[in-house]
């Protein structure tokens, strides 16, 4: 036990005992609980950008013991599981930020914080899970500290909508066991290795691992919303913004689409999950999600609903360049886990902020939201645009990058996919900005709450624009070392040439 | 013009506006960059006049990492650009009202220049797709700036055309850029020769050519044109007649592969379109009733003829040079004019002391677009020079030159109907007289500025013998008798603006001709169409309620679905496992 | 009704013919405990087998089973709390009876003596002694002798913990040398024995007795008993 | 079948009959009885079967001794159960068995 | 040497404290309790101790060997128990402290009905002798039924008899089927009963007799019927340790017993058929959990359901490879812990909540995750393990199991793992979902005194922690037993 593993133990423990701090303390100590909040968010930041640092001159990091003879438990970091450590620990300080801000005098606050650390603690786990036992319990874990937050607001509905976020995710969870179980019974305990450790076995086993892909794809695709295992997420909009911010952004779609990753990269490997031909169905699935999340969302009145189907759209890019074939494919993939991030979480926060302070929550009401909230406004513009994959947001790299690696791995067809994909995003996100900027709002707003100097709450304004300018500078910069890019290049890099 | 220096002139050529657009969302200084705005114009201009084509400046950091820079072609894009939007801009400063939404008004003015300058600059794919793409989406804050019923919609239908357009230049760029040796960072100059080159040819030219000539005014998808220079403020007219339209060009020009052997299939192409282009262009812009229309069917008209010289060179490679200054100068010479032109019906609107002036100033323009100027002249000249070369163009199209001819026919009566309506409208406006000096930079610019080519090395073709300067002027007369004629014993057709827009869409259409026969006014045409598309809308939705339910109800009631799936892949495995 | 009684019909019938066919089936045991037993007599103190295996070689099993007597008397005493018994009317005005016991009383205590002490030779033993002696003790309260001494708690506990509390003394008490429990030194086998079983005899009678006495009385009738608000627990039940 | 076994028989009829007594009751008087009838079949198999001809076999009757003893205990028990539960409910049987 | 000393003391001890107890006045009952956990938890401690130093050994009663007297067995998985015992106990004895306090006098009877109880139970996890087994069965037995009694009210009193005449049923069956092993046999010792193990007729009625009265006695599906109203109205402590330890007395005994004949003498199909029943109790109880609207019986019903996994056991050991088998041990074992830790944490947080809220309706717990999130957050900790969700033991548990099921192709375990997680995991949330309800704004709450949270957090936690160290206690387990100590 090193400062190395122990480092990774830190990340670790920040949001664990911040998250255990805040359940024992009263309701009232507002003041104190926000500073843990931040304190830990903070100190989680620092440690990870000491380990992103780390892991970019290769030093090894990893924490592991035995749970039972055969399965340990590791942590380690790699460029690809520090990457989502970044995001998290990045968007986990803005979210709390918006949080405080956002439930600022609403009840139940102890458990909310409580719950939401716990939540980045398992973020965090399943993104330095360095093999699928490890993966599977911070997976879980997952599920369980996200549904207090799902059904916070208590109310009849959002009660139904954690019953069924329970239904998608406890047995899709039971699916990923069964398949992990299997894989073990096979191979033993499965460490996440570039490249992949499966490509050795005997050929009569194919038929079995097909098998066994297909059960950890579907269950890790219920957390990743893919069709047609995505009813739960627009239902989980009950939530309150924050939460929804980090359901869609960070926490519980990404780590569907992160375990995709580590099942095709770390687990079969790229080249014998192509050879398997397991990459194509996967494509297509992705692909129809794309669509389907589109088209569902352009009929959506409900800001936050369509941004959901949004999220259902494009959390599919990320397991569409996960099945091209090919470092550029991967790349786009990759890269798009970290933008969507941003520009998601963006988005939210803006819904947040129009629904906090103009109680407005329907598309159809928005008209001049603009002239009121002109910087929300301008954020939930770069969003949107990053969205379609408008240059130079983020998404536009991302999108560069998918079209280039599905020419490169000879599908052709998902180039129109994204083309198709980018118009109907671009159908349903500029009209809202149409109606944002150029109507006029007739009746007089009826203001929510109080606001400072600013058009909303500091606390809610500054982690939207922050954020926004993050998802901007990813596109933007996107050739500076330590972007986004960059970063999913060094990945691409080491998995490829292992 | 060499190392740092070159640098920072151009960084500041592309970088100035945006810096004045962030500088905006600073609020105090927001007075000061609203003053500056016009002028952000201005780094680039000198860069255009004093910059050195083969410089370049390497920016690693942005994007996948961007080069910008300049060649001969493009010094004088960014000349002409860089020329319009300033006068524009002044043109603007004098003519500004209270009450306008300036504010806004100002930043996306910024942000349009910024994308229309920085796709000029850019050297590789990567930020010349992302200025191409600012300047489409932020000109659409332009136009609608009146916020009235018809601005807004013409914004709608130039904002779905640049979607689409701007997602057939993103196919293009990325099955181009996959034939290209580096596809992550491909460069603009390796574009040609790699499509020339690529599996998918005639896919990716035809997205290219079909996506940028949503810009450059291609027929049948040029119907955001007109709705946009009429409904748009008059400086943005000007800007995006004269200069936005000549980023189509540009995109034309630096990627389709021109001068490839092998194409004349696609030389007929744009030789059709073009010549079908100005013709009809020329056609419907005579029954137009307001000037703005008028001269947006001529650009429609000017930028076929262009087409033509595109098709020209695709057809025969070896008419290469010719034709590449043929449509520089052609360029140049149209978007100075158009320009003058639009800033021209803005100055004709106000009062003024001096009518003679102004009818002689309003008049330059015109005579040089139909060639009767320097600029006009040697713009035609060069058009008309394949003759020399192009001997098999001619041999396979003979009547080429006639048709050319009687193009100049339509561009004379086209001019003759814009100065009849703009006769109509003069001083209509109560406003106090505005500056002219926009306008007038844009005149003598419109007439002089072709002497300014040699200096970027671009050599056109002065018409030298009298057998082609008569063949110039014989149109003109024709075109002028031919108007006199028309406007005693013609009515014009009531041809609508956007044309083919109302027959792609022939319900609503219908609707607003019927309602119009049995005397319903416009509003009340426009609210049952707002009805309609609200009951589609509606039934849309109603149908995506239903489908969700139905879907939301299959795949959630206790997730029963998940579990046949879970026993059905359990049971293969098991007996897969046995079976084994 | 009827099903029922089918299925204990073949249930029963079932059992039966499994446990006939086991009977049926059995073959004699390779190992031969009984001369194990008889071997190990000289060592166990006493001179009969059974009260040897009884308390000597399995009297570990004895231990506990003390203990589940002890137990009983436990539950019954806990559960006359809870549920309060009115004062006792048990007894019968009977003369006779009385004249009786005066002759019995002493028998039925020689009895107890005697098969106490027999059962080191003989069958006998603790627990028939022990039930000889609560036969008496119930003619006693039949008679309606008041037993005063039996109603003070910390009497009748100690009574009915002795037996079981010297079993457990002497048990560990003879690990001191470092043996395992309950591993009587040869030499005071037989006093140990003797000792325990006459405390056992004690307990036993004792707690067969209380748990005579601490069921409710007949005359406690369920209706006037739910009508009396004696039971604290009534009110706690929801 | 040897004479020797007929204890044995015998408690194994013993125990199916109380078996279907205890089943078949459900007055729990009735069925208390019937347990300790099971009770003693249990306990006539056990000794009975020691009986195989090679002499006295101690440790099964200090098994039913002790078996006897936990009977009875038992049987105590139920009864104080019992009674306390017909004296709170005034029924002789279990409520849900009707 | 401490733990070979120790090891009388862990039945001797509490049976004279229990005695003590009962001599004292009822208000030292519970300090002399409180005083005698201690050097309980020491000899256990002592015990497990010494097995792990010094490996299994036998104990020789009245240093009478085997199969002449009585030996008491110290391997890994009764020291383990003991060990289990001696924790469970402790806590629920330290939650009962307090408990009892507000109940009326005549509940200070739990501490000598405890004290007996849980020297019972330790008397069966060391016993080698299957009569001794059944002695101590009875111990165990007739002191759970004396706690149910406790409370006196009709209903515990009806739930006890009817507790009663199952174990008395169980208890003779079993009985019986000893007799016939010893006249086949001669001989009560495990040890003496390997050796000497046929598979002949007379054998397997025996062992039919003993597993029947077990399943019985263990409540398995369709024997179950007793367990709830007994587990469900007793006092909160009382089926805490009912739930936890008491079940497993007698699935303990089954698992030995299988263990010494089962796998030689029973045909492949007892094994399934056993595995079936199982199976049937992790639905059914799952499905009666469910529909309960009384808190105490959803718990009471999610026993009989949990009892149907360990049940599993049977057919992944029998007629499996080496490796499945030792899976399905530790496996089953990890379950079995699991389960005595996290349902007692389950029954101590649900009694928080009962008094908390007043009333054992689930409806009534609207709102309270607002007032009461400590005794929420114990159940749902303990909840996570139930479901099977890691990190717990549970989740271990079920990994082993699914690992074994795979391993010896017998899939179809799988599908009653899967389910079975799925329907504990609807009716642990059927409770949350009522208390994450907006309820009243006003807190009209009881607080539970803070021991009482606390205890039961204590419990959950260490199901939670027992999860993420189990290669140390499996490791501990198989000392000694049939699958070497790996």
């Amino acid at each position: 036990m090193d400062w190395n593993s122990l480092i990774l133990f830190a990340v670790l423990a920040t949001s664990l005992v911040a998250s255990a701090v805040i359940f024992l303390l009263a309701e009232s100590r507002v003041t104190l609980r926000s500073t843990i909040n931040l304190a830990a968010a903070v100190l989680k930041l620092l440690l990870v950008l000491w380990i992103i640092w780390g892991v970019y001159q290769n030093i090894e990091y990893e924490l592991r013991f035995t749970i039972i003879d055969g399965v340990d438990f590791i942590l380690r970091a790699d460029a690809l599981g520090i990457m989502f450590v970044g995001l998290s620990s990045l968007l986990w300080l803005f979210t709390t930020l918006y949080a405080i801000g956002y439930l600022e005098k609403a009840p139940n606050r102890s458990r909310f914080f409580g719950f939401f650390s716990l939540c980045v603690a398992s973020t965090v786990g399943i993104a330095l899970a360095g093999n699928l036992f490890t993966f599977l319990l911070f997976y879980e874990l997952l599920t369980l500290s996200t549904y207090p937050l799902v059904v916070h607001r208590g109310t009849r509905e959002s009660l139904r909508a954690g019953q069924i976020y329970l239904y998608y995710t406890l047995g899709g969870g039971a699916l990923l066991l069964f398949g992990v179980v299997a894989l073990h019974v096979l191979v033993g305990d499965t460490e996440f290795i570039p490249g992949g450790s499966l490509s050795g076995l005997d050929p009569t086993l194919y038929p079995l691992l097909i098998g066994i892909f297909l059960m950890m794809v579907i269950g890790l695709g219920v957390k990743a919303a893919l069709f047609p295992l995505h009813a739960w997420l627009p239902m989980a909009m009950v939530a309150p913004a924050p939460v929804s911010a980090l359901l869609h952004a960070v926490a519980v779609v990404k780590a569907g689409a992160f375990g995709i990753a580590r099942v095709v990269y770390d687990v079969y490997g790229i080249e014998f999950a192509f050879s398997l031909g397991l990459l194509g169905p996967l494509a297509v699935a992705a692909s129809i999600t794309i669509l389907y999340g589109s088209l569902r969302a352009l009929a959506q009145d409900d800001l936050k609903k369509r941004l959901a189907f949004s999220t259902i759209s494009q959390v599919s890019y990320i397991i569409l360049g996960i099945s091209l074939f090919g470092p550029i494919g991967t790349i786009g993939g990759l890269v798009h886990l970290l933008h969507q991030g941003l520009m998601k979480i963006t988005l939210f926060f803006c819904a947040g902020n129009y629904a906090e302070t103009l109680g407005v929550h329907k598309v159809s009401e928005l008209d001049g939201a603009g002239q009121r909230m002109p910087a929300t406004s301008v954020a939930f513009t770069l969003g949107a645009f990053g969205m379609i994959g408008i240059p130079p947001m983020a998404g536009f790299i991302s999108k560069w990058y998918l079209g280039i690696g599905a020419l490169e791995a000879g599908m052709n067809w998902v180039l129109g996919v994204l083309i198709v994909s980018s118009l109907l995003n671009a159908a349903y996100f500029l009209p809202i900005l149409y109606r944002i900027w150029f109507r006029r709002r007739e009746r007089p707003w009826c203001e929510g709450k109080v606001v400072g100097r600013f058009e909303t709450p500091a606390l809610l304004l500054i982690p939207t624009l922050a954020t926004a300018a993050f998802a901007l500078a990813a596109g933007l910069f996107a050739g500076m070392p330590f972007s986004p890019l960059y970063w999913a290049q060094i990945i691409v890099s080491r998995e490829y040439l292992p | 013009m060499t190392g740092a220096a070159g640098t920072v002139a151009l960084l500041l050529a592309g970088g100035w506006p945006l810096a004045l657009s962030l500088l905006w969302g600073v609020p105090s200084l927001r007075p000061r960059v609203s003053r500056l705005a016009p002028w952000a114009a201005l780094p680039a201009l000198l860069v255009s006049l004093f910059g050195a084509p083969g410089f370049t400046v390497d920016l690693s950091w942005l994007l996948f990492g961007a080069r910008l820079g300049l060649t001969p072609t493009t010094q004088v894009f960014l000349f002409l650009t860089a020329l319009i939007w300033t006068a524009a801009g002044i043109h603007w400063r004098t003519h500004r009202r209270d009450g306008d939404h300036c504010e806004r008004f100002c930043v996306l003015w910024l942000l349009t220049l910024t994308g229309n300058l920085g796709l000029i600059l850019a050297l590789d794919v990567a930020l010349f797709y992302t200025s191409f793409a600012l300047m489409t989406f932020s000109a659409y804050g332009l136009i609608v700036h009146n916020g009235s019923e018809a601005a807004r919609r013409a914004g709608r239908v130039y904002l779905v055309l640049g979607v689409i357009g701007e997602s057939l230049i993103l196919i293009g760029l990325l099955l181009a850029a996959r034939a290209t040796e580096a596809p992550l960072l491909p460069m603009l100059a390796d574009l040609p020769d790699a499509i020339a080159g690529s599996e998918h040819r005639d896919l990716i030219m035809a997205s290219l050519w079909l996506g940028f000539g949503v810009k450059a005014g291609l027929p049948l998808l040029h119907f955001s044109l007109p709705l946009a220079y009429a409904e748009s403020p008059v400086p943005v007219a000007a800007a995006l007649a004269g200069a936005m339209i000549k980023a189509g060009l540009l995109g034309w020009l630096v990627t389709l592969p021109l001068g490839a052997a092998g194409l004349q299939g696609w030389g007929w192409i744009l030789l059709g379109t073009g010549l079908f282009a100005t013709f009809a262009g020329a056609l419907v812009g005579v029954q137009q009733s307001r000037p703005q229309l008028v001269l947006a069917y001529s650009s429609i008209s000017q930028m076929g003829l262009i087409s033509v010289a595109l098709g020209a060179w695709m057809f025969e490679p070896a008419l290469g040079p010719a034709m590449a200054a043929a449509i520089t100068v052609y360029a140049l010479h149209h978007a100075l004019a158009k320009g003058a032109l639009f800033l021209g019906i803005g100055v004709a609107h106000h009062r003024t002391r001096m009518p003679v002036m102004l009818w002689i100033g309003l008049a330059f323009p015109a005579l040089a677009l139909v060639g009767l100027m320097p600029s006009g002249l040697l713009a035609k000249g060069s058009l008309k020079n394949f003759a020399a070369t192009g001997a098999s163009l001619l041999d396979a199209f003979p009547q080429l030159p006639t048709l050319l001819a009687l193009a100049a026919v339509g561009t004379s009566v086209l001019m003759a109907r814009h100065f009849w309506l703009l006769r109509l409208d003069t001083g209509r406006d109560a406003a106090p007289p505005g500056g002219w000096h926009g306008w007038m930079l844009l005149t003598g610019a419109s007439v002089f500025a072709v002497f300014l080519l040699p200096w970027w090395g671009v050599e056109g073709h002065w018409p030298d013998t009298v057998k082609s300067l008569f063949g110039i002027v014989w149109p003109v007369l024709l075109g002028v008798a031919l108007s006199v004629v028309a406007s005693r014993r013609l009515q014009p057709w009531p041809i609508p603006p956007g044309d083919v827009l109302v027959l792609l869409t022939p319900l609503p259409g219908l609707a607003v001709r019927a309602g119009r026969a049995l005397g319903v006014t416009g509003p009340a045409a426009r609210r049952l169409l707002r009805h309609w598309q609200a009951r589609a809308l509606a039934r849309y939705m109603r149908a995506d309620h239903r489908f969700g339910r139905f879907s939301e109800h299959l795949w959630r009631r206790d997730a029963s679905l998940l579990f046949v799936l879970l026993l059905a892949l359990v049971a293969s495995i098991g007996a897969l496992g046995f079976a084994r | 009704m009827k099903p029922r009684v089918i299925f204990a019909g073949l249930l029963s019938l079932a059992i039966a013919g499994a446990l006939g066919w086991a009977v049926l089936e059995r073959t004699l045991p390779a190992e031969n405990l009984p001369e194990r037993v008889a071997q190990a007599m000289p060592l166990s103190g006493v001179e009969h087998p059974i009260t040897a295996v009884l308390l000597n070689f399995r009297g570990y099993d004895t231990l506990l089973e003390i203990a589940v007597l002890l137990l009983a008397v436990v539950v019954a005493l806990a559960l006359r709390e809870a549920q309060p018994d009115r004062p006792e009317r048990m007894g019968l005005e009977n003369p006779l009876l009385r004249a009786v016991m005066a002759w019995l009383l002493p028998l039925i205590l020689i009895t107890t003596g005697f098969l106490l002490w027999a059962g080191a030779y003989q069958p006998g033993g603790a627990f028939q002694a022990g039930s000889v002696l609560a036969a008496g003790g119930l003619l006693l309260r039949l008679a309606g002798v008041t037993t005063a001494w039996l109603d003070n708690p910390a009497v009748l506990r100690t009574g009915l913990a002795m037996g079981l509390l010297t079993f457990l003394a002497v048990g560990l008490l003879v690990m001191l040398p470092g043996v395992p429990f309950l591993t009587y030194p040869t030499e005071y086998a037989g006093a140990l024995i003797l000792l325990i079983e006459l405390t056992l005899t004690l307990s036993i009678g004792l707690t067969l007795i209380s748990l005579f006495r601490l069921t409710p009385p007949y005359a406690d009738d369920p209706e006037e008993a739910r009508d009396q608000p004696s039971s604290r627990n009534g009110g706690m039940a929801s | 079948m040897s004479g020797a076994l007929v204890f044995a028989w015998s408690g194994v009829v013993l125990f199916s009959l109380g078996l279907f007594g205890f089943i078949v009751h459900r007055h729990l008087l009735r069925r208390l009885l019937a347990f300790n009838i099971m009770g003693s079949g249990a306990f006539l198999v056990l000794v009975g079967l020691a009986q195989d001809g090679r002499g006295i076999d101690p440790v099964p009757h200090a098994m039913v001794i002790t078996g006897i003893v936990v009977a009875v205990a038992s049987t105590a028990l139920a009864l104080v159960v019992f009674r306390r539960w017909y004296r709170a409910s005034g029924r002789t049987d279990l409520p849900e068995d009707t | 040497m401490i733990g070979f000393w120790s090891v009388p003391l862990l039945f001797a001890l509490p049976l004279a404290l229990g005695i003590v107890s009962l001599l004292a006045p009822p208000a030292w009952r519970a300090r002399l309790g409180l005083a005698g956990l201690l050097p309980l938890l020491a000899a256990s401690i002592a015990v497990f101790a010494h097995l792990v130093l010094d490996g299994p050994h036998t104990y020789a009663l009245g240093n009478w060997n085997a199969p002449l007297g009585i030996n008491l067995a110290v391997d890994g998985l009764a020291a383990g128990m003991v060990l289990l015992t001696a924790v469970v106990s402790s806590l629920c004895a330290i939650y009962a402290w307090v408990y009892l306090r507000d109940q009326p006098a005549s509940s200070s009877f739990f501490w000598p009905l405890l004290w007996f109880l849980w020297a019972g139970m330790n008397g069966i996890w060391l016993a080698e002798d299957i009569f001794n087994l059944y002695v101590g069965l009875e111990v165990m037995g007739l002191a759970a039924v004396g706690l149910v009694a406790l409370k006196a009210t009709p209903q515990a009193l009806a739930a006890a008899m009817r507790y009663l005449l199952a174990a008395l049923l169980g208890s003779l069956a079993y009985l019986l089927g000893v007799a016939l092993l010893y006249a086949s046999y001669g001989t009560l010792s495990m040890a003496g009963l390997q050796e000497a193990a046929t598979a002949d007729v007379t054998t397997q009625v025996a062992l039919a007799l003993i597993i029947l009265g077990l399943l019985l006695k263990t409540a398995l599906f369709p024997l179950h019927a007793w367990l709830p109203p007994a587990h469900g109205g007793a006092l909160t402590p009382v089926s805490a340790l009912l739930s936890a330890l008491v079940v497993k007395g007698s699935f303990y005994i089954l698992l030995r017993i299988w263990m010494v004949l089962g796998t030689e003498v029973t045909p492949f199909a007892t094994a399934q058929l056993l595995g079936i029943l199982g199976a049937g109790a992790v639905f059914y109880g799952g499905w009666m959990a469910w529909r309960q609207h009384h808190l105490k019986q959803l718990v009471a019903y999610s026993t009989v359901a949990q009892i149907g996994y360990l049940f599993l056991f049977f057919p992944l050991v029998t007629g499996t490879g080496p490796e499945a088998a030792r899976l399905a041990w530790d496996g089953t074992l990890m379950m079995l812990i699991a389960h005595a830790l996290a349902k007692a944490a389950l029954f101590l947080s649900a009694g928080n909540l009962i008094l908390a809220v007043g009333s054992a309706h689930i409806g009534h717990l609207v709102g309270i995750s607002r007032f009461r999130p400590m005794s929420l957050f114990s159940f749902g900790l303990a909840g996570v393990s139930l479901m099977g969700l890691p990190p717990s033991g549970g989740f271990t548990g079920k990994w082993l199991l699914l690992n074994s099921a795979i391993l010896s192709g017998q899939w179809w375990w799988l599908i009653v793992l899967f389910l079975g997680g799925l329907l504990s995991a609807a009716y642990i949330f059927k409770v949350f979902r009522m208390a994450f309800r907006e309820g009243p704004q006003v807190d009209h709450s009881v607080t539970p005194p803070l021991t009482l949270d606390v205890t039961a957090l204590m419990l959950a936690a260490s199901a939670i922690l027992i999860g993420l160290t189990a290669h140390l206690p499996l490791a501990w387990l198989r000392i000694g037993s049939p699958f070497g100590a790996g």
